[in-house]
């Protein structure tokens, strides 16, 4: 479904919100509507036990500012640098009756927490016999290009894609953003929910109302039906530059935007390939086991008699994130690297 | 402290439960009608015992690998638990989490864990989620010894003292993490001391004696109720069995098991501290003993007899929609 | 290369060793031939501060038995149950100057101890520009069939098969145990090497001489052209009965064993479905982002024009792993899975 | 004790090029020389120099996010640290690490790391290598108040005294993690007291009183070189920055900086001090300010100067054969 026909459904005013407003405005809403939603992990307000002002943070990126001040630290609630607690404390209360929402922080501090997400959290409806809901929500940003260097600029989302037991969430522009938040707040299942650093300034048309997106939907940002492009989170923005660029040429693209990966809409993509016979996968993450593989077997095994040509992935070498800012910046796939596997995929 | 008749026979009847469900499960175990990997609860029966009986199922517990004495404790239904522990799917979680995995949150038992160190920060969650609803609901974490050095247990103690959380910390100091002595791994001299450093009241008793442990469990947990925090109780105890069924032990020092089974049985300690101070009679206790064989005797039946899950039921229960 | 072929190298003596067998010797040997090498986990040896005897477990599985009476409690080392700091230790041990063979007993304990892997030992050599060496390896038990329920059964090497700078060895029989087990102990890069519980007993002719198995050449463990089976640790065995079994039929099969699989022995792959046309992935990890998938979108994209079908693989489904025994045996593939997928790929 | 002129030139060369490296960082990376995330260590000089001054490059440390103290305490080139903050392929890191990833083996710093509390498992490792290999050389690991809550702090220090490792832990406490007080997120009254619990020898001291620091890591490395095992030492400290080049600091109080900046400057504090005492002329001090500034100078110069890494290098050095 296009943001256009998704729109339509939101109704009343709206405006130009930044992707990091548009999260903060869903973590209001959901807290104002629903008195078991909690906000809880470093920074989340910032300045406990200091002489400064309360919300000195809201958030290393700002984006539970505010928060604090309308809910107090009762239900905005900072806490030690103890990952595997925090995890574990919005998985606990999600098992007892809140809906917390924790923070991260950087997604790279999985490595602090990971047991807490996948062999806690994401297995407790299955091992207890599917009895109790654990809706929390885990927050965090990922990707490069913030020259942050090797351990904060993981993207890391097909670790936990993997997990049976856990969705994952990537918006790749506000309005989605907001609209995801809020399905995840309200999800029975543990959520990962994924901001890319990058994106946070980015703006769009956003409601001003509560609206839900739901999971496992695509959206098709841009259409074609030459190539298929597959586009994951910050990706999205450059892969929508080179279908346009590429539209003036006359080669005309399908983006497609998952926007959760774990459901992943199959049937979309399978769809799109019917058409176009040719895909492109762009996913800043690394290369082996990754999504973008994923999405590849797929649809090589689904769509196998469309495709026209070999599947494209363009995503990060297998090397770690370099600091240097020339290394960084070709690190992450680029318009140019896209736009060439575009190329290719229409000549084999 | 005056100790009701109601009371001891309760206190009693849930350690012989406990007592007689382990030595059922080795018997069964060894005849290969329970499958993997099982770790028995015997001798430390007084503790999850003296804990339990102060909590309503709105109290939540958290649990071991170790796990199927707080269950009994908390009131989990022993013929849904030998179902779930034989992988039957009318089991407590429909045979899909077995021995180590067994929860019941209408109990309020949110989990055994098989990973060590798994339950506290969970357990700080269900404190916070009686302290943010203003509930004087309290929740309890099972460790071991061994747990006591996992950074999870550790970074949870932080964090409860941080948030006030209405959290009882309970680390049954039982000697040994598998094979290994608590004396080695524990690096310092005192467990209840080391976690007394974090900032919370914490105390070393023996918890073979049920009736420390029950008293001192009180002091804590109506302390946490009227918002007092969070707190730990070092429980030195013993196990009767290997680290799991099955477990040469190896470990073990000569005549070691034959001494502490004679001289630090909590039941028998029980039966003796009841009958001496003429508090309970030991015909009540043995009539005890046989309604506690009977429902296990047929705890096991049951469980023999229950059908295994159909094949359908792998792909179910991994989220609620999807 | 064919296990014949490498057998070959290895000179002297051998006899039948189990799994087990194997890895101890390769243990043995190795810190005879080199000091540096230390032994560090959780009943690496067993008993240490009790009145019983050293060596009560000699590791859960066995694997280390005897270690400590020859090297002693200062080689062979007993920690406490603080697998972040035994994982730490050892990566700060390597690149200091020894070689730290550190058992993480059921590799489902990465959770609690993966940011010392990921985003320690794996990046030290990039991050730090080249200069530290470090040669540690990182021992577990992977898989299901053990009845030891969803929190001991998972594979999860798909999760560290996507982490640059680490490599990651999965044998599927004695022989290449050992021989796998001594490079890994050699090898001046973090080696996750991963033993499949149920193999433990199975045996096979093993040089007692040390010998070593490159990196990143697979194994073809049968020979055919009908149709290309992959097949990851403990499902090799499987797929070898599936290709006698069809051979009785005339259907010849390429089972191929990575052995490693980052490094992935690509060509050895494409090779072989150059050939064939028809490739069979059989991996026991969940589907998602998974080492099947990787596999598959690489010879998809590479061999494109070889493929005479769909690419199939057959994985456990996107669950956790069930205790009971009849679902757990459901979760693994099954040779009749195997069998169909085979036949599949063959009729399409 | 006795302090020799060279020892204590020594001693405020080290801080002085510490204090002035952060300054021209700072400025730098107003300037936009310095891209990404940099986190200063001015004010807390006194802890890195004190505790250095005590090591061989044979002798380990392991630092944190903000370690560019510890690397120039520990003798790395202040000029490679500088091309490697400004991304240069002639850094120490050929420009992979940055700011907080910096290391250089051959001189014994294994490592800034970005992971609060990644450091203390490691240099257990170091010292398990010391203690394996039979030499005397000791690992120190530096951490914040902050970092004492993570569990892989804190399993670190448990396994330290179970292995009797030479580690000495260095907890700076800044009063800050980020922009929570140490005061709310430490549940304690005294870190130093929650660590000597685990079972080793620690105290706390002024952290901006060079003297003290340099005295009790003296005793305490002396200890470990003994074979006297582990030990920790809460340094009380203040961070004259933000947490980060650019962070606006709002939860610092009233005149706070000012304050402690005037009342709490290490550097200070020891001119002060070795001028009262007689010990050093200012003149000679001064003399070392200017060189370290045409040192600082000399740094940023090259750094500006030198390339950025090739693209090729982007695939480097992942392995060592792949
Ligand atoms: C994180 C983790 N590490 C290791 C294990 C393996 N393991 C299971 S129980 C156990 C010993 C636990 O000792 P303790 O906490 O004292 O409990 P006890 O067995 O004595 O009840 C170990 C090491 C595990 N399950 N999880
Ligand atoms: C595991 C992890 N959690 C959180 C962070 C984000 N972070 C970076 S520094 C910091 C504060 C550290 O405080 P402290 O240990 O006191 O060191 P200081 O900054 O005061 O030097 C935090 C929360 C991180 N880098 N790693
Ligand atoms: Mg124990
Ligand atoms: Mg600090």
């Amino acid at each position: 479904m296009t943001n256009t026909a998704k729109q339509a459904e939101a109704t009343g005013t709206s405006s130009i919100k930044t992707y990091r407003q548009a999260i903060n405005e869903a973590l209001f809403q959901e807290m104002r509507r629903d008195p078991t939603v909690i906000v809880l992990g470093e920074e989340v307000s910032g300045g406990a036990g200091t002489d400064g002002i309360d919300d000195a943070y809201g958030g290393v990126f700002g984006v539970t500012k505010g928060l604090v001040h309308e809910f107090s630290r009762k239900r905005v609630i900072d806490t030690p640098i103890s990952e595997s607690a925090i995890i574990g404390a919005a998985a606990g209360a999600a098992c007892t009756g809140l809906r917390p929402v924790a923070e991260l922080m950087f997604f790279d501090f999985i490595g602090v927490s990971f047991d807490q997400i996948f062999n806690q959290a994401a297995k407790f409806r299955y091992m207890f016999g599917g009895k109790p809901n654990t809706p929390m929500v885990i927050r965090a940003t990922v990707g490069a290009g913030w020259r942050a260097g090797p351990q904060h600029s993981n993207m890391l989302h097909p670790v936990v894609a993997h997990i049976p037991g856990l969705k994952v969430v990537m918006p790749s522009n506000a309005y989605d953003a907001k609209g995801l938040m809020i399905s995840a707040i309200r999800d029975d299942d543990p959520v990962i929910f994924l901001e890319y650093k990058t994106l946070y300034d980015s703006k769009c048309e956003v409601p001003d109302d509560l609206y839900t997106i739901p999971f496992g939907e695509a959206s098709f940002t841009r259409e074609g039906s030459d190539v298929t492009i597959v586009a994951i989170s910050g990706m999205v923005p450059r892969a929508n530059a080179v279908a346009d660029k590429l539209a003036g040429e006359g080669i005309s693209c399908d983006v497609i935007d998952p926007r959760t990966i774990s459901p992943l809409d199959v049937e979309s993509i399978i769809e799109s390939v019917e058409v176009t016979g040719r895909l492109v996968i762009v996913d800043e993450a690394n290369e082996r086991c990754s999504l973008a593989a994923d999405i590849s077997s797929i649809v090589a095994e689904q769509a196998f008699h469309a495709l026209r040509a070999p599947i494209r992935k363009v995503t990060a070498p297998h090397t770690p994130v370099p600091f240097s800012p020339v290394l960084e910046d070709l690190y992450i796939p680029s318009p140019e690297r896209i736009e060439q596997a575009v190329r290719d995929v229409l000549e084999a | 402290m005056r100790y009701t008749p109601e009371l001891l026979i309760e206190a009693y009847r849930t350690m012989q439960t406990i007592r007689l469900f382990e030595e059922r499960c080795i018997l069964e175990f060894e005849r290969g009608n329970i499958p993997g990997f099982v770790h028995a609860y015997n001798g430390q029966e007084a503790v999850a015992a003296g804990v339990c009986m102060h909590l309503s199922d709105r109290d939540v517990i958290g649990s071991t690998h170790r796990g199927h004495g707080h269950c009994i404790a908390k009131g989990c239904d022993v013929i849904g638990m030998m179902k779930e522990i034989m992988g039957k799917s009318t089991g407590l979680c429909k045979g899909k989490g077995g021995s180590m995995h067994i929860a019941d949150f209408d109990k309020g038992m949110i989990g055994a864990n098989a990973i060590v160190g798994g339950a506290p920060p969970l357990c700080n969650g269900a404190a916070l989620t009686a302290k943010t609803l203003g509930t004087n609901h309290v929740a309890v974490s099972f460790g071991g010894d061994g747990s006591s050095n996992q950074g999870t247990t550790l970074e949870a103690l932080n964090m409860a003292v941080v948030l006030q959380l209405p959290h009882i910390f309970i680390i049954e100091n039982n000697g040994y993490g598998e094979g290994t002595g608590a004396d080695y791994a524990v690096g310092c001299e005192s467990l209840a001391e080391r976690t007394a450093g974090f900032g919370m009241p914490a105390v070393a008793i023996d918890g073979t004696d049920f009736f420390a442990v029950y008293e001192q469990a009180k002091e804590y947990i109506d302390l946490a109720r009227k918002g007092g925090g969070p707190s730990a109780i070092e429980a030195e105890t013993v196990r009767f069995d290997g680290h799991f069924i099955g477990d040469p032990q190896l470990y073990r020092g000569e005549n070691e098991l034959d001494d502490i089974k004679k001289n630090r049985d909590c039941i028998k300690l029980f039966r003796n501290r009841v009958t001496a101070e003429k508090w309970l009679e030991a015909e009540r206790m043995d009539e005890i003993d046989a309604e506690v064989a009977a429902l296990i005797e047929r705890a096991v039946e049951e469980g023999m007899n229950a059908p295994f899950p159909e094949p359908a039921d792998l792909y179910a229960d991994v989220y609620k929609t999807y």
